[in-house]
């Protein structure tokens, strides 16, 4: 296998891709190579994902969730990266990284029971390396650089990947982050994925920079572009920028070039923003599309097995809904008793209050 | 005159002052083409064009930063943040630099900016979506703090903010952005920063509070007359500068006196209105002055959001309670 | 037993808890090889290396933020910034993470985190470099907040913070930052986080005050006594949480009391301790609580900055004024 | 005269010079065309820089100055830039630029009186274009993109320039202006003294980016790398990103290489943290040496023009110094009266007691 990392030059608007839109292997000698149960187990989480998705737009509209923010379009960018993070490593996910978290090893319920407005469901099970899901925009990546310095410092042989959009990179702890990085050398993967929008605001109006790989310039590391929607790709060359991270070689910055199908978040309505030609083009890129057509290529894929899984994935999206459906509800302590590791007079004050108005 | 709600009152007044006057120019997250997450800038950008209804980068310091610039500049920029929880990225902007250009500089130069964005909880929304921190804007010196709490108000205020020659944070309660329609002239009006608004008169209590605590006060007060306990309702409205005279002369003639405001208790506005009670006031009180507030905790999910915001019932358990002391 | 100013002892403090527990880090700005601006950190580079001394580039919001990633990872951080006028950039760091991952996460991960700085004014310098903004630290849930006055309370206090298990904002009066110089033991003891110190006890007034406004209070009582008014002088220590029992206890006993701080009147620290008192002890007082504070204005330059300091003139001016109330 | 954005590729380690060390023509097709009138003013401004500087450390030792920030070394930086800039541009100062902000039309005396701890000083004249100095790193150039934006809004024929250092470059702000400046093709120079250090710490520590002239690169417009104690290449190349920015070009990163000579600030004892040999080593580089066997070279410069010149400023000096020294000092009102337009009742009620309590 090739290395993808300094091969593709974002100033020259190289893109690292492996498989095209339509499936087809274009770069063979860089194709990762991945046992077929590896390659199912990518495509079953990409499936995964989907299915979860639209359960998740279907209970929000019922009025069983919260906002959310879909991950439809990104499967690729979010499944490729996750798989190829070590156990040991660290995850630090935004708002959007259902499929990324499940694949790290969240339970699925623990998603559904956060965005259904239950904190519990933010804290992931004990050896599950992902932080709790960070929703100011751009400032979790400075917690993935502290807690890769960290690791360094133990000398834990640990590294860190950082999920954010192109919005995220306007922030200034950002750049923050990057430096901090760069100065430090800290094994850290920025995973940004580059879904063409904030809300409404498109990447050309985010920065004007031709790519936001090449921002990692201006921090004196390496960044490169990588076609989001292919998981080969992706899952390629996270891995390497991980494998660097772990040998000493410091951050990686990878720009995953995707598209975000749906809504921004379930409040959202893109119809506003964008028209119905952008949305087809790339319909027609969809990730998991393409990654089928490829598994078919190999003998992996059929109606047959299509069916399988899917009723296999919905049957466990239907059980981690009547998991966290059926969670308890929090206690008036529960708004309590994390804020400190003891309750200071104050807050016990004030429940005791709430207590006795509650009857 | 139209039957408007809150978002609609702020809409009407945004186009008003850019028509009335070409320095205005609105800049912020998703502001332009999306007119606004809660759509409160709907229809700007194609009244007033790129020009002066600005789509800008993500990033809170850069919005309130370059509209410092701008401010001082000469145009009377209006920024859009999109929620008070990404208020902190722009903090130092604020406090260091929009609230001290006029000191500075003795006078030379001046910040006329407004910064608008909602606040304040109960809308079911994710974390940092609910903060009500308008305590730390009223203790930085050189900033001007405004809460609505009705459609007629904001229109009224948000003009004055505009035309105020200070840095003025506007706070809109988006639990009623929708909630209460009224009566919004169509004409321009202002009213002055700084003063208070007696929405009930009564001569048992004194209720103080703004923004989205308003209409359960209201409702507490119903409920507290049919009691017979006469209860005189106040919105703050102006958080900084306050109208000490309203407040005080209100706790004079009723004796007892409750705050209630969302924010977290220690710290939070409410403790300087009971200090200005106490050091102006204190001879007439005739029960120590009570806090309804949030918690010294963070804002829930939506799970348990009910458990923090302040309601009637609190209210008028609290009333009764200083009735009784 | 050697005597040493606040400057050593938080020095002495440093080294010790580094020695004792290897996931001790100190950065931030200039800690290392120039030994802090204010030479708090000298000589902890030499002694413990790069590895746990850390020069940052300039940001602070990165350094608080890449703190908090350690801190959750494992590491015990001491950040430092330079001045609390340069606390605002990591505003957010502080108060959207630092504040909430134990909450955030219920309890799965926490944050024991310290961050350091030097704050206040009375040293002649330029703008910034003067700040006390300790309320809107302690309207923050999920901080606690630490004022040492004393060179032997800033050891015990800051080796607290350490081992505490949540973020800790130690806050350092640099007006008196060797102006005190007393006995500090040198082996390791801690004075527990939320215990106010009663510096002198006396049952007509009770004083209270925290950081630099300590000795002019101190003084003040000392005149007042030559009067015949017997001061009890309090020194808060801990803003967040803050001990309501000795305060609780000293005001029911005086019936009169003032707070002295030097941040802004309008919303500062001394306006919820007022309130406190007035929810707790409101039966008990006999005259107004006082504050004498800060003005809501940005502190002025050297020129004018006594006009801004509350001093011991002003102290005795308002007991004399609480006395004859 | 050629182009020199553009011509030095920062990426290459190319920094643009005209004079080298020893007062060298190395570039002579770059050489400005300027008067002799104007190479004398520039060399004029640069020795009043130094003698006022002197001044300062003088005062703050007697006790007659607050913390001062000396500008020794970084003459050619400041006073080639502020030359280049039109009148009717705005610049925006940090602590460290009293030799541009003269250059601009500050009157020492202000500057000096400012130092000496009363606000007035930071107060340009009318028809000074100058924003008061800003003491927090890295947050200025927002406003200098802000008002630079405002003039592009208005259709004013007015670019800004804004100073900072080498830390500067690390704060979240400084990446926040840059990108704005690039997204909304504002008409701003950054102009970045990198003088080595900020405060301690060596600018090897502030990024891993082998310059800092590259970071522009992460915001899609030029940067640049030029020798900062070499005056006529800091000039020209200033006067080219302002030509560039009125022309509607949009903004330019200027990396002006040099060196701070003295401490960081009164406060501070730069013994601590680097060495003679170092220091020695860019003495030799001094920019006012170098720029006088220049005008030597063309009969400009001779012992007696010298004798006269430091008579003529070492007045100038000491003139502003008396001036500020007799400054009324401020009243307790000049603490109140500029934080709002009119007085709040507040204010009002505070400035009362306080008359009162000083009888
Ligand atoms: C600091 C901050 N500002 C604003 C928001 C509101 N907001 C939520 S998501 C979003 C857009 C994020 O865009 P991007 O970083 O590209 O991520 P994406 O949503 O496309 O995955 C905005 C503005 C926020 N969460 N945090
Ligand atoms: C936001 C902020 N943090 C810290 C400081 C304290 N401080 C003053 S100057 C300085 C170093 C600045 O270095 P640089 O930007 O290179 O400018 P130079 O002093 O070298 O001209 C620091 C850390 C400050 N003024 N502002
Ligand atoms: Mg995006
Ligand atoms: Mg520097």
């Amino acid at each position: 296998m090739l290395s993808l990392l300094g091969k593709y030059d974002p100033l020259k608007g190289e893109m690292a891709q492996i498989l095209d839109k339509d499936g087809r292997i274009v770069n063979p000698d860089l194709e990762p190579k991945l046992s077929n149960d590896d390659l199912k187990t990518l495509y079953r989480f990409m499936v995964l994902s989907r299915v979860a998705d639209d359960k998740a737009l279907k209970l929000q509209r019922q009025g069983r969730f919260g906002t959310y923010a879909p991950v439809r379009g990104q499967e690729a960018a979010e499944v490729g990266s996750a798989y190829a993070l070590p156990r040991s490593d660290w995850m630090f996910p935004t708002f959007r990284e259902m499929a990324a978290m499940v694949v790290k090893g969240m339970p699925l319920e623990s998603v559904f029971l956060y965005w259904m407005g239950n904190e519990l469901g933010n804290a992931a099970p004990e050896g599950v390396n992902i932080f709790p899901i960070s929703i100011p925009v751009g400032t979790q990546p400075l917690h993935a650089v502290g807690a890769a310095w960290a690791a360094k410092i133990k000398g834990d042989d640990v590294a860190t990947l950082v999920y954010f959009g192109d919005g995220g990179t306007s922030e200034g702890d950002f750049h923050e982050a990057m430096n901090f990085a760069g100065v430090f050398q800290a094994p850290t993967v920025f995973f940004c994925q580059n879904n063409q929008y904030a809300i409404s605001i498109p990447r050309a109006r985010q920065t004007a920079a031709k790519t936001l790989a090449q921002k990692a310039i201006a921090y004196g590391f390496a960044g490169v572009q990588v076609d989001g929607n292919d998981v080969l790709a992706v899952y390629a060359i996270t891995k390497e920028a991980i494998a660097k991270a772990h040998a000493g070689g410091g951050p990686t910055f990878i720009e995953a070039y995707t598209y975000r199908l749906s809504h921004h978040t379930t409040s959202d309505d893109a119809t506003r923003y964008r028209t119905k030609e952008e949305v087809a083009f790339w319909e027609e890129r969809d990730p998991i599309k393409r990654f089928q057509v490829y598994l078919q290529g190999k003998g992996l894929w059929a109606d047959d097995y299509e069916k399988g899984l899917l009723d296999e994935v919905t049957q466990l999206v239907d059980k981690a809904t009547d998991k966290a459906e059926n969670w308890p509800a929090p206690s008036p302590e529960d708004v309590f008793k994390y804020t400190y590791a003891e309750m200071p007079w104050t807050l016990k004050e004030q429940l005791a209050k709430l207590l006795e108005t509650l009857g | 005159m139209a039957r408007l709600n809150i978002v609609d009152a702020i809409n009407l007044a945004l186009h008003q002052e850019m028509e009335r006057d070409e320095r205005v120019v609105v800049l912020g997250e998703d502001v332009g083409r999306n007119g606004g997450v809660f759509r409160v800038t709907v229809g700007l950008l194609e009244k007033f064009g790129e020009n002066r209804v600005i789509d800008t980068p993500l990033a809170e310091s850069g919005i309130v930063g370059t509209a410092i610039g701008m401010a001082v500049y000469g145009l009377r920029p209006v920024a859009e943040l999109q929620f008070m929880g990404f208020l902190y990225p722009a903090f130092d902007q604020l406090i260091s630099h929009a609230a001290r250009i006029r000191t500075r500089s003795r006078g030379r130069f001046h910040c006329p900016l407004v910064v608008r964005m909602p606040y304040g909880g109960g809308i079911k929304a994710p974390e940092h979506h609910s903060e009500s921190t308008e305590a730390i804007l009223a203790h930085t010196p050189g900033l001007k703090v405004v809460i609505p709490s009705t459609p007629y108000d904001a229109k009224g205020l948000l003009i004055s903010a505009i035309r105020d020659p200070d840095p003025v944070i506007f706070l809109e309660p988006k639990k009623v952005y929708r909630a209460i329609k009224e009566e919004v002239p169509e004409e321009e009006y202002t009213i002055p920063l700084g003063q208070a608004k007696i929405l009930r008169e009564g001569g048992h209590l004194s209720l103080f509070s703004w923004g989205a605590m308003v209409p359960p006060s209201l409702k507490a007060a119903t409920l507290a007359q049919k009691e017979g306990i006469e209860v005189e309702v106040i919105d703050i409205r102006s958080i900084y500068p306050f109208d000490i005279d309203t407040i005080i002369n209100s706790v004079q003639k009723t004796g007892r006196a409750i705050v209630v405001h969302e924010a977290a208790r220690t710290c939070g506005f409410g403790a300087e209105l009971v200090a200005q009670i106490n050091e102006k006031a204190m001879l007439y009180l005739q029960a120590p002055v009570e806090r309804i507030t949030g918690f010294d905790t963070v804002f829930p999910l939506l799970k348990a959001e009910e458990y923090y915001l302040p309601n009637e019932n609190q209210i008028i358990k609290e009333i009764k309670k200083v009735m009784t002391f």
